[in-house]
C-alpha cells in the first residue's frame, strides 16, 4: 500500500465533483455520461478499496503517513495524513462498495431530472468527505470529513430546492449536526490539551501510558469522550438530537439510502470505535450504550405508527444506530462495526427498494395507498423481504449475527439493557412487517391511474438492488459465524482494545431467544396486518403520542428554536440595539443639539448685541485686572 | 493742565463713543459714534505726546486719521448698498448672521 | 522605496484622474482600474521579498518631517501588517471593477475617493510613527465620508455622520494617549523606539483601545456598522468590511498588546467577555434582519468578535488565527457584500422577502453565494474554518483567559450556521417568484470580479502555510513581549497569592483541629 | 485759573455736550452736525496741546472731509424719515448705558490711578507750552515712521478701490 493508492482513491470522487460541478452546463444534454462519470469515480475508488484492503487483509502493518502540513505553528502541527488499518478498510469498502452500487442505481432513478449533474456532482463530493472522515489519521482529518459530509448532506436533502419542507430538512440536519459539532470541536481541544496533538497513533499511545497532561483532573479523558460523543450524537441521530434524521427523508431516495443509512450517519459510531481505547480508559461507555439502547427502543415505537415509508425506514435506522452504539458502548466494538456494515446492506437496499416502489407509484410515499405490489414488483418485493428479514433478525440472515452478537455482550454490561434491547428487536420485526404486509400484499388501495403505471423498475435500478441483496442476507454468515471467534473479529483484532465485558452465558441460547423474539414479531404483524390496512385516525392515547412522535419537534420548537428567534428580535434587536444603545448614542448627540440650541439664541444675528457682549467683556476684565488683579 | 484732566476727557468722549455705537441703531450714527471714540485716541495721544515731550503721539495721530479716513470711505460706501439692497440701514434689520 | 511607491501610488492615480477626467468615464475608470491593478502587482514585490525568518520591519524608510517635533516619516511592514496591506491592495481593484455600471453621477469623485481610501488605509498599516500613523487613520476618514455621504442610500447623512462622529470620539482619546505616549517617549513618536513600562499604563491602554474597539467594532460599539454598511454603496461597504474593521484589530495587536502588556492583562477578561457577547450576540440579531446588508453587518460583529478573542489569547496559535482570520473575514465578507450588491443591482431591493429561488433562475450566483457562505460559516477547506479554529483552539489550549469563553464562543460557530443557511434558504431556495423571474445570472465582469476572491477562499482554506509562515516570527514577537513583560509582575503576584492561601490553609486546620478537640 | 485751563474747561466742555448731543439726536443730520462742532472743539484742544499741524489736520480731514462725506450719504439716502423708526429696546438700552458709565468709570481711574505710577505720569512736563512743530512730526514720519507712512498710502489706494467697486456693484444689482 502506498500513498499514491489513497490519494487516487481519495481524488477519484473529488475529480469526479469537479467534472460534473464545472462542466455541468455542457453535460447536460448528455446526463447517462454525467452519470457514469460519477459512477466510474465511486468504482475507481472502490478497487483502491479493495487493494488496501488485501493488503491490510494479508497482515500488513497499518499505513499511517502525512501528505502535507495543514496547519503548523511552533506549539501545534495538524497535518493531512492518511491512516489505513482494519477499521479503515472495512469502512472504505462499505462507502465504496454501497456507494458504487447507489451511483449507479441513482442514474436510473434520476432520470429526467433538471439537476441531474449536480446531483451527481454533490454525490461524489459526499463520498470524498467520507473517505476523507475515515481516511483521516487525526482528528481534525476527521472532523473536516465530519463537517464535509455533513454539508453534503444539507446539498442533498434540499436537492429540491423549490421545496420548502425539502430545504427546512436540509437546514435542520445542518444545524443540529453543527450542535454535535460543537461538542466534537470542545473535545478535539480537550484532547489537544491533554495531549498536544491529535493524531490517533501517538495520542491513545499516550493515553494507554498514562502520558499526558490532566487539564480537567481526573476527569479529563471523561470530559473528552463525552464530548466526543455529543459530535456522534449528533451526526448519528442519537437522542436529544436525532430530529434531523425523519426529516432528511425529503431528499431523494438514494441518498437517504447512501448518507442516511449507509454511510454518514455511522460516522458516529466510527468515531466511538476509532476512540475505543480512549472510551476503554474513561470508562464513558456505560453512557453510550444507555443513548444507544435508549434511542433504539425509543425510535422504534415512534415507527410502529407511521405510515410513511421512508420515515418508518429513516425511524429504523435511528433505532439501528442505538444498536450500534450499545454494541460500542458495552465495549462489543466489533459487534458495534459489524452490525454498522449488515445494516449499510440491509438497510441501503431497503431504502433503495423503497425507491423502487416510489418510482414506480409516482412518488407516493403513504403505504396506505399501496396494496399488493408483489405482483407487479417481484424483484422489488423479493429484495424487500430479504432486507426486512435481515433486519428483524431471522436467522442465518445477515441482521441476525450482528444484532445477536450485539444483544449478547449487553448482557454481559447490564440484564436491563438487554432487556430493552430485546423488546426493541421484536418491535422491530414487527415495524418492518407491518410495512412488508400493507405495502405488497393485501389488496391495492392505490388511485387507480396510479395503480395502473405499476412496473417493475428498469435493471439498471433492479441490478443493484440484486446485488446488494446478497450480501444482505449472506454477509452476516459469511463474517460473523463463530460469534466472537469469526473471521470479522479475528480481523480487527488489532484495531480495538481487548473486551472488557467477557460475554458469558450460552451463545446458542441467546441465538434462540432473539430468533424466537424476531419470528414472534413477524407473526403477530402478519396477524394485524396481512389482511387490512392500517387505519388512518389513532385510537387511543399512547397511539397517538407515538404517531405524532412524541411531539418532540413541537417541543423543541415551543421551547429552544422560538424563544431563540423572537428573543433575538424584539429583546436584542429592537430593545438592546435600536432602544438601549443607539438610544444613548442618539441621546448625547440630543444633549449636545440641545445645548447648541440655546447657545445659538446668543447669535441673534444682531451687530449690537455683539458688540454689548464685548463692552461687557472689556468692562468684567478691566474691572477684574483694576480692583482685583 | 495737568495730563490726566485731557485722559478723563478723552475717556469721557470715549465712552460717550461707546454708548453710542450701543444704542443707536442708525447704521451712520454708529459710524459717527465710531469717529468720536478715535477722536477721543487722538486726545490722548497728542495728551501723551506732550507730556513726554516728543511727537511720535502726534505720528499716530497722524495714521489714525488716515485709517479712519479710510474706514468711512469704505463704511459709508457699504451702507450705501445695503441701503440699496434692503430699504433700511438700521442695524437690528440686518441679520443675516443670525445662528 | 517600494513600500512608498505602493502607498502613494493610488494618490497619483488620484491626480491622474484630476487631471484626465475630461476624457471620459471609460477613461476614468480604466485609470482607477489600472492604478488599483497596478499597486496590487507592485504590492506582490513586497510579498516576493519577505524574509519569514525574521520579525524584524522590512522596506523600512525613514526620513525626517518634523524634527523639531519628533515626527517621521517612517514606515515598514512586518508578518503581520504584509497580509493586511495585501489584502487592501487586492480588494481596492476587486472594488472598482464592482462599481464599474453601478456609480452614474460622480464617477470620477468616487475612483478618486476608492483611490485616496486605498492609500490612507495603506499608510494605517505601515506607519512606524505614532504621529502619521494617526494622520492616515484620520485622512482615510474623509474618502470613506463621501463614499457614503455622496453614493450611499437614503438614510447616507445619518449613517455617515454615525460613522464618523463614533470614530472621531475614539481618535480623540486615542490622540490623548499618543501624545501621553510622546512625551513618555523623550519626545518621539517613533514607534520603535517605544519600549515600556509607561505611566498610567491602564488609562493609555484604554484610550487606544476604545478607539480601535470602536472601529473593530466591539460590542456595545458596533452601532454604528450596520448603518454604514446599509447605506454604503457596495465598494464602500466591501472596502468598509474588508479593510476598515481590520485597522481595529490591527491597532490592537500593533499597539494594545505590544505596549502595555500589563493592562491587556488586566482588561482582558472585560474585553473577552465583550468579544464573547460580540459573537452570539451579532450571530442572534444577524438572524434576524430582514436587509441582507444588515445581516452580513451583523454577521461582521460575530465574526470580529472571534478575532478580539483570538487577540486577547495572548498565545500563538491564537494570535495568528485573529490576523489570519482577518483576511479571511476581507475575503468571505467583501464577497459577501459584493455579492449582495450585484443582487441589489438587479432587483433594487436587498430585503430577504423580496427573493427567493434565485438558484433556478441564477445557478452561477448562487454556486459562488454557497460557496462564500460556507466560507463564512467556517466549513473545514474554505478559510473560514482554519482562522476560526486556530483561533478557538489557541484560546482554549493555552489562552490567557477561562475556558468558560471559549465553550461559548465555540457556540457561536452553531449560530453561524443558523443565520447564515437560514439566508441562503429564504434567498436561494424556494420557489421563484414572478418579479425574479426575468433577473439575468452573473456576467463576466462579474465573475472576474469573484473569482479571484474564491481562489484565495479555498486556497487558504486547503494550504494555509503560505500565509502562517510569514506572519508567525512577527506573532511570536508580540507574543513574548506581551509575556515576558506581564510575566514578571503576574509571577510575583502568584506568589503573593499561593502564600496567601497557604497561610488560609494552615489557619484552616488549626481551627478544624481546635474544633475537632472541643 | 489761568486762561489754559479756562480754555480747556470750555473747549473739553463743548466737545462733551457736542459728543453727547451725536448720540442723541434722532435726525441724523443733527447728530452729524454735533458732531463736527465736537471736532472742532477738539481742534482747540489740540492746539491748547501746542499740536498746531494735528489741529489742522483735525479741522481738514475730520471737520472738513469726513463730516462732508457723512452729511453727503444722509441727504443722499434721505434718511431722515427712517432713522425715527424703532428704537432698541428699553432694557438692552438702560443695560448698555449702565455699562457705558461703568466703563468711563473705569477709563477715570485708569487715567487718574494707574497711570499716576507710570513713566508718563512721572516724565517731569514741560514748564512752558512746547510746541512740536510739523518739522518734527515730518522728520519723525519720513525716518523711524517711513513705512507705516507707506502703508497707510496703500490703505487709502485700497480704500479707493474698495469704494469703487462697493459703489459700481450696488449700481449694477440695480439695473
Amino acid at each position: 500500500m502506498s500513498l499514491e493508492l489513497i490519494v487516487v482513491l481519495l481524488v477519484a470522487p473529488l475529480v469526479g465533483f469537479l467534472i460534473n460541478g464545472l462542466l455541468g452546463k455542457w453535460l447536460k444534454g448528455n446526463e447517462k455520461l454525467s452519470g457514469w462519470i460519477g459512477a466510474l469515480a465511486v468504482l475507481i475508488s472502490l478497487i483502491c478499496s479493495i487493494i488496501a484492503f488485501t493488503s491490510v487483509h494479508s497482515g500488513a502493518t497499518p499505513f499511517d503517513e502525512t501528505l502535507y502540513e495543514w496547519i503548523t505553528g511552533e506549539t501545534f502541527a495538524f497535518n493531512i495524513g492518511f491512516r489505513v488499518d482494519a477499521l479503515t478498510t472495512v469502512m472504505l469498502l462499505v462507502i465504496t462498495g454501497v456507494g458504487f452500487l447507489i451511483h449507479v442505481y441513482s442514474i436510473g432513478y434520476m432520470h429526467g431530472d433538471p439537476g441531474y449533474t449536480r446531483y451527481f456532482a454533490y454525490l461524489n463530493l459526499f463520498v470524498f468527505a467520507m473517505l476523507i472522515l475515515v481516511l483521516g489519521n487525526n482528528y481534525l482529518m476527521m472532523f473536516v470529513g465530519w463537517e464535509g459530509v455533513g454539508l453534503c448532506s444539507y446539498l442533498l436533502i434540499g436537492f429540491w430546492y423549490d421545496k420548502k419542507s425539502a430545504t427546512d430538512a436540509g437546514k435542520k440536519a445542518f444545524i443540529v449536526n453543527r450542535i454535535g459539532d460543537f461538542g466534537f470541536l470542545l473535545g478535539m481541544f480537550t484532547l489537544f490539551a491533554a495531549f498536544g496533538t491529535l493524531d490517533f497513533a501517538s495520542l491513545f499511545d499516550a493515553a494507554e501510558a498514562d502520558n499526558f497532561q490532566k487539564v480537567f483532573g481526573a476527569s479529563t479523558l471523561v470530559i473528552a469522550t463525552l464530548l466526543l460523543f455529543v459530535g456522534a450524537i449528533g451526526k448519528s441521530a442519537q437522542i436529544p438530537l436525532y430530529v434531523w434524521l425523519p426529516d432528511a427523508m425529503e431528499g431523494p431516495t438514494p441518498v437517504s439510502a447512501l448518507i442516511h443509512a449507509a454511510t454518514m450517519v455511522t460516522a458516529g459510531v466510527y468515531m466511538i470505535a476509532r476512540s475505543a481505547v480512549l472510551y476503554e480508559l474513561a470508562h464513558t461507555g456505560e453512557v453510550v450504550a444507555w443513548i444507544g439502547v435508549l434511542t433504539a427502543f425509543f425510535a422504534a415505537t415512534i415507527a410502529l405508527t407511521q405510515n410513511d415509508i421512508k420515515r418508518i425506514l429513516a425511524y429504523s435506522t435511528v433505532s439501528q444506530l442505538g444498536y450500534m452504539f450499545l454494541g460500542v458502548g458495552v465495549g462489543a466494538y466489533a459487534s458495534g462495526v459489524f452490525h454498522l456494515v449488515t445494516h449499510a446492506f440491509f438497510k441501503g437496499l431497503m431504502f433503495l427498494t423503497a425507491g423502487s416502489v416510489m418510482h414506480a407509484m409516482a412518488n407516493e410515499l403513504d403505504m396506505r395507498k399501496m396494496g399488493g405490489l408483489r405482483a407487479k414488483m417481484p424483484i422489488t418485493h423479493w429484495t424487500f423481504l430479504i432486507g426486512a428479514l435481515a433486519i428483524a433478525g431471522f436467522p442465518f440472515l445477515s441482521g441476525f449475527w450482528s444484532k445477536d452478537e450485539i444483544l449478547h455482550s449487553a448482557w454481559g454490561s447490564s440484564p436491563i439493557i438487554y432487556v430493552i434491547g430485546l423488546v426493541t428487536a421484536f418491535l422491530t420485526a414487527f415495524y418492518m412487517f407491518r410495512l412488508i404486509f400493507v405495502t405488497f400484499y393485501g389488496e391495492s388501495r392505490a388511485d387507480p391511474d396510479v395503480a395502473s403505471h405499476v412496473h417493475e423498475s428498469p435493471p439498471v435500478m433492479w441490478i443493484p438492488l440484486a446485488i446488494l441483496a446478497i450480501p444482505s442476507a449472506l454477509i452476516g454468515l459469511l463474517l460473523g459465524w463463530g460469534g466472537h471467534e469469526s473471521w470479522f473479529h479475528h480481523f480487527t483484532k488489532g484495531v480495538f482494545p481487548e473486551a472488557h465485558h467477557e460475554a458469558s452465558g450460552n451463545v446458542l441460547l441467546f441465538m434462540a431467544i432473539s430468533s424466537v423474539v424476531g419470528l414472534a414479531g413477524i407473526a403477530f404483524a402478519w396477524m394485524r396486518y396481512s389482511k387490512r390496512a392500517p387505519s388512518d385516525e389513532p385510537t387511543n392515547a399512547l397511539h397517538k403520542l407515538l404517531a405524532n412522535k412524541y411531539y418532540i419537534d413541537e417541543i423543541y420548537n415551543a421551547l429552544i428554536v422560538q424563544p431563540i428567534k423572537n428573543g433575538s428580535h424584539f429583546i436584542l434587536w429592537q430593545l438592546v440595539d435600536n432602544g438601549i444603545i443607539d438610544g444613548i448614542v442618539n441621546g448625547v448627540a440630543a444633549i449636545i443639539r440641545f445645548i447648541g440650541g440655546i447657545l445659538r439664541r446668543l447669535q441673534t444675528g444682531l451687530v449690537q448685541a455683539y458688540i454689548v457682549s464685548m463692552v461687557l467683556g472689556i468692562v468684567l476684565f478691566l474691572a477684574y485686572y483694576l480692583f482685583f488683579g | 493742565m495737568e495730563l490726566q484732566y485731557y485722559l478723563i476727557l478723552s475717556a469721557l468722549l470715549f465712552t460717550t463713543g461707546v454708548i453710542g455705537v450701543l444704542i443707536r441703531r442708525n447704521a451712520i450714527i454708529i459710524f459717527m459714534c465710531i469717529e468720536l471714540m478715535l477722536n477721543a485716541a487722538n486726545l490722548a495721544f497728542v495728551a501723551i505726546s506732550r507730556s513726554l515731550g516728543e511727537a511720535t503721539g502726534q505720528v499716530f495721530v497722524f495714521f489714525v486719521m488716515t485709517v479712519a479716513a479710510a474706514e468711512v470711505a469704505i463704511g459709508l460706501a457699504i451702507i450705501v448698498s445695503v441701503f440699496k439692497h434692503r430699504q433700511t440701514i438700521n442695524v437690528d434689520e440686518v441679520n443675516s448672521l443670525k445662528g | 522605496m517600494l513600500l512608498s511607491t505602493v502607498i502613494f501610488l493610488p494618490l497619483l492615480g488620484v491626480i491622474a484622474i484630476v487631471l484626465l477626467r475630461g476624457l471620459g468615464a471609460s477613461a476614468v475608470k480604466g485609470i482607477a482600474l489600472a492604478i488599483g491593478l497596478l499597486t496590487f502587482i507592485i504590492s506582490l514585490g513586497l510579498y516576493t521579498g519577505f524574509d519569514a525568518a525574521t520579525a524584524t520591519f522590512q522596506n523600512v524608510t525613514q526620513e525626517e518631517w518634523i524634527p523639531g517635533l519628533g515626527i517621521s516619516y517612517h514606515i515598514g511592514i512586518d508578518g503581520i501588517s504584509l497580509w493586511l496591506v495585501l489584502l487592501t491592495t487586492f480588494l481596492t481593484p476587486v472594488c472598482i471593477l464592482a462599481a464599474w455600471n453601478s456609480v452614474e453621477k460622480g464617477l470620477s469623485g468616487f475612483m478618486m475617493s476608492l483611490l485616496a481610501l486605498e492609500t490612507g488605509m495603506l499608510g494605517v498599516f505601515c506607519s512606524l510613527d505614532l504621529f502619521l500613523f494617526f494622520v492616515f487613520w484620520e485622512s482615510m476618514l474623509i474618502p470613506m465620508y463621501f463614499l457614503i455621504g455622496i453614493w450611499g442610500g437614503e438614510r447616507r447623512i445619518y449613517a455617515t455622520v454615525k460613522f464618523v462622529l463614533y470614530t472621531m470620539a475614539g481618535s480623540a482619546l486615542m490622540l490623548v494617549g499618543i501624545l501621553a505616549l510622546y512625551f513618555q517617549n523623550n519626545n518621539s513618536f517613533d514607534l520603535t523606539t517605544l519600549s515600556g513600562p509607561f505611566r498610567h499604563s491602564d488609562l493609555l491602554f484604554l484610550g487606544f483601545f476604545i478607539a480601535f474597539a470602536i472601529k473593530v467594532p466591539l460590542f456595545p460599539f458596533h452601532t454604528w456598522l450596520p448603518d454604514a454598511h446599509v447605506e454604503a454603496p457596495t465598494a464602500g461597504s466591501v472596502i468598509l468590511a474588508g479593510v476598515l474593521l481590520k485597522m481595529g484589530t490591527y491597532g490592537i495587536i500593533r499597539f494594545c498588546l505590544p505596549l502595555f502588556p500589563d493592562a491587556a492583562a488586566t482588561f482582558t477578561p472585560l474585553i473577552v467577555t465583550l468579544a464573547v457577547i460580540g459573537i452570539i450576540y451579532g450571530a442572534l440579531v444577524a438572524m434576524v434582519q430582514p436587509d441582507l446588508k444588515k445581516l452580513v453587518a451583523y454577521s461582521s460583529v460575530s465574526h470580529l468578535g472571534f478575532v478580539v478573542l483570538g487577540l486577547f489569547s495572548r498565545n500563538p496559535a491564537g494570535i495568528q488565527g485573529s490576523v489570519l482570520q482577518m483576511v479571511n473575514h476581507g475575503l468571505s465578507t467583501g464577497a459577501l457584500f459584493l455579492l449582495v450588491g450585484m443582487i441589489y443591482e438587479r432587483r433594487h431591493s436587498r430585503m430577504i422577502v423580496d427573493f427567493g429561488g434565485l438558484s433556478k433562475q441564477m445557478p452561477v450566483f448562487a454556486t459562488i453565494f454557497m460557496i462564500v457562505t460556507l466560507s463564512s460559516i467556517g466549513l473545514p477547506g474554505l478559510n473560514g474554518f482554519v482562522g476560526e479554529y486556530m483561533i478557538l483552539f489557541g484560546s482554549f489550549v493555552e489562552g490567557a483567559f477561562s475556558k468558560v469563553y471559549v465553550i461559548f464562543a465555540t457556540a457561536g460557530v452553531i449560530l453561524a450556521a443558523v443565520y447564515m443557511l437560514w439566508m441562503f434558504q429564504r434567498v436561494m431556495f424556494g420557489t421563484l417568484d414572478k418579479t425574479n423571474a426575468e433577473l439575468p445570472d452573473l456576467n463576466a465582469r462579474e465573475i472576474v470580479v469573484l473569482l479571484p476572491i474564491l481562489l484565495f477562499i479555498v486556497w487558504i482554506g486547503v494550504y494555509p502555510k503560505p500565509f502562517l509562515s510569514k506572519m508567525e516570527k512577527s506573532v511570536d514577537v508580540v507574543v513574548t513581549q506581551v509575556k515576558t513583560q506581564s510575566a514578571t509582575g503576574h509571577i510575583e503576584e502568584r506568589k503573593l497569592q499561593n502564600s496567601q492561601l497557604a497561610l488560609q490553609g494552615t489557619q484552616h486546620e488549626k481551627n478544624e483541629k481546635e474544633a475537632q478537640t472541643k | 485759573m489761568n486762561a489754559e485751563q479756562i480754555l480747556f474747561i470750555l473747549f473739553g466742555g463743548v466737545s462733551l455736550i457736542g459728543a453727547i448731543a451725536v448720540i442723541s439726536f434722532r435726525h441724523p443730520i443733527y447728530s452729524a452736525l454735533s458732531l463736527i462742532v465736537t471736532f472742532f472743539a477738539q481742534a482747540g484742544l489740540f492746539l491748547l496741546l501746542g499740536a498746531h499741524f494735528v489741529a489742522a489736520v483735525q479741522v481738514i480731514v475730520y471737520a472738513g472731509a469726513i463730516m462732508v462725506l457723512f452729511l453727503f450719504v444722509i441727504m443722499l439716502l434721505n434718511l431722515g424719515t427712517l432713522s425715527a423708526k424703532g428704537a432698541m429696546s428699553g432694557k438692552l438700552k438702560g443695560f448698555a448705558i449702565v455699562l457705558g458709565i461703568l466703563l468711563a468709570v473705569e477709563g477715570v481711574y485708569i487715567a487718574t490711578n494707574v497711570l499716576n505710577n507710570t513713566a508718563i505720569a512721572s516724565a517731569q512736563p514741560a514748564t512752558e507750552t512746547p510746541t512740536t512743530t510739523t518739522y518734527d512730526i515730518g522728520e519723525l514720519l519720513f525716518s523711524k515712521y517711513l513705512l507705516p507712512f507707506e502703508v497707510t498710502s496703500l490703505i487709502l489706494l485700497a480704500a479707493l478701490i474698495g469704494v469703487i467697486v462697493l459703489v459700481k456693484r450696488g449700481s449694477e444689482a440695480e439695473n
